[in-house]
């Protein structure tokens, strides 16, 4: 089971990852990750822009190198894209697995490649000014594990 | 019909536009002449992407749209 | 928040998490493993047995090391002893962390360690007949990983 | 009051039985005469552990186990 989507409006992580365990029985574990918006810092407000003709492919291609990479059985892969608030879910990234090291290594993986290396631009507003956000050193130093 | 020129990211700042229409056909000296010294410098880094027609351009030098194609100007991504 | 249960019931991943993410405002990202028992062998039943003094407080001390290894704002861990039919769930573990590379990697911590050096000893009845289920090779290899 | 033995996991089945009670105190030489044959090659493998009073011990032939104090004979684990 394979569910690759980019959302313009704010989703229920749970509700997601619990229909997408239901949609693949006999697995041996499922592995979740769930990236927020920080709400201890002096955030307002984080905007993520995509570019519409390479966001969504380029997303279904990331899935398709896991499947090729990893023994997985399913992958779930939601982005947000637009405006968010500090507690609103960003992105949610599930693999089922019949072994939980394919599952972890699974969502590592996507999680590395969203962050760095997908087709998004994120800024974000404090003291009510927009700033835009590149990639900490350790996105990228992260990604190159998988080189 | 022209080639749309559009701004992603950061570059949307530095160019003050999401987009601009330019005659084609388009190279990338063209490129660099239509969209203004700031965007041109960033253009010009390595980590900076330039699509055509929906196709992240391996050289972004032998750009070569022809009117009615979309070039996107790429910046650094930060996604999650 | 942290919270580390040793279960003799059935149990629903999804509310804990949800319970446990809403515990922890102000993270960055939530990574989540649940393990189930599988439903695509020929296995009817699985069995895991603990030792009561033992058993608890090892995973607490788990727990105590997984704080003290990765920069973390909460840790769940939860896991089941009893009788268990395909597609219950077995353990879960939820880690929230101001970034996700903590998060994620606690979650591959406490795994490995729940799988190959924590107090459990797991068998499994096909065709009517119960089996003792040693660790895999490849659970004392990922065990190794983090000495 | 004596020292009880108590089996886990695989150990349970070659025992044929969850615990035994043995006169104590009862030491490393001890316990391998009290728990039969097969249980007793079991132990002298360094992959079985033995907890003594809810403490593992990192010598278990350092047993020494007083009347009422609980011993466990622990196989290799598997959870998760």
């Amino acid at each position: 089971m394979r569910d690759v989507r980019l959302l313009t409006e704010a989703f229920d992580p749970s509700a997601l990852v619990g229909a997408f365990t239901t949609a693949n029985p006999g697995l041996g574990g499922v592995c979740t990750f769930v990236g927020e918006v920080r709400s201890d810092t002096d955030v307002e407000a984080l905007e993520l822009s995509h570019y519409a003709p390479l966001t969504l492919p380029s997303m279904g291609e990331l899935a398709d190198n896991a499947f090729a990479r990893f023994d997985l059985m399913g992958l779930l892969m939601i982005h947000r894209v637009g405006q968010m608030h500090p507690g609103d879910p960003i992105v949610c990234v599930s693999a089922a697995a019949r072994h939980r090291r394919a599952a972890i290594d699974a969502v590592d993986f996507c999680m590395d490649h969203l962050k760095a290396a997908a087709w998004f631009w994120k800024r974000e507003k404090r003291d009510g000014e927009w700033n835009w956000i590149e990639p900490r050193s350790d996105d990228y130093a992260d990604l190159a594990r998988w080189a | 019909m022209a080639v749309t020129v559009i701004f992603l990211g950061p570059l949307r700042d530095l160019a003050e536009s999401e987009s601009i229409e330019v005659a084609g056909p388009l190279n990338w000296e063209g490129l660099l002449a239509a969209v203004g010294p700031e965007v041109s410098d960033q253009l010009q880094q390595e980590r900076v992407n330039v699509a055509c027609a929906g196709e992240v351009l391996s050289d972004k030098t032998a750009l070569n749209a022809e009117d009615g194609d979309e070039v996107a100007l790429l910046p650094p991504v930060s996604g999650g």
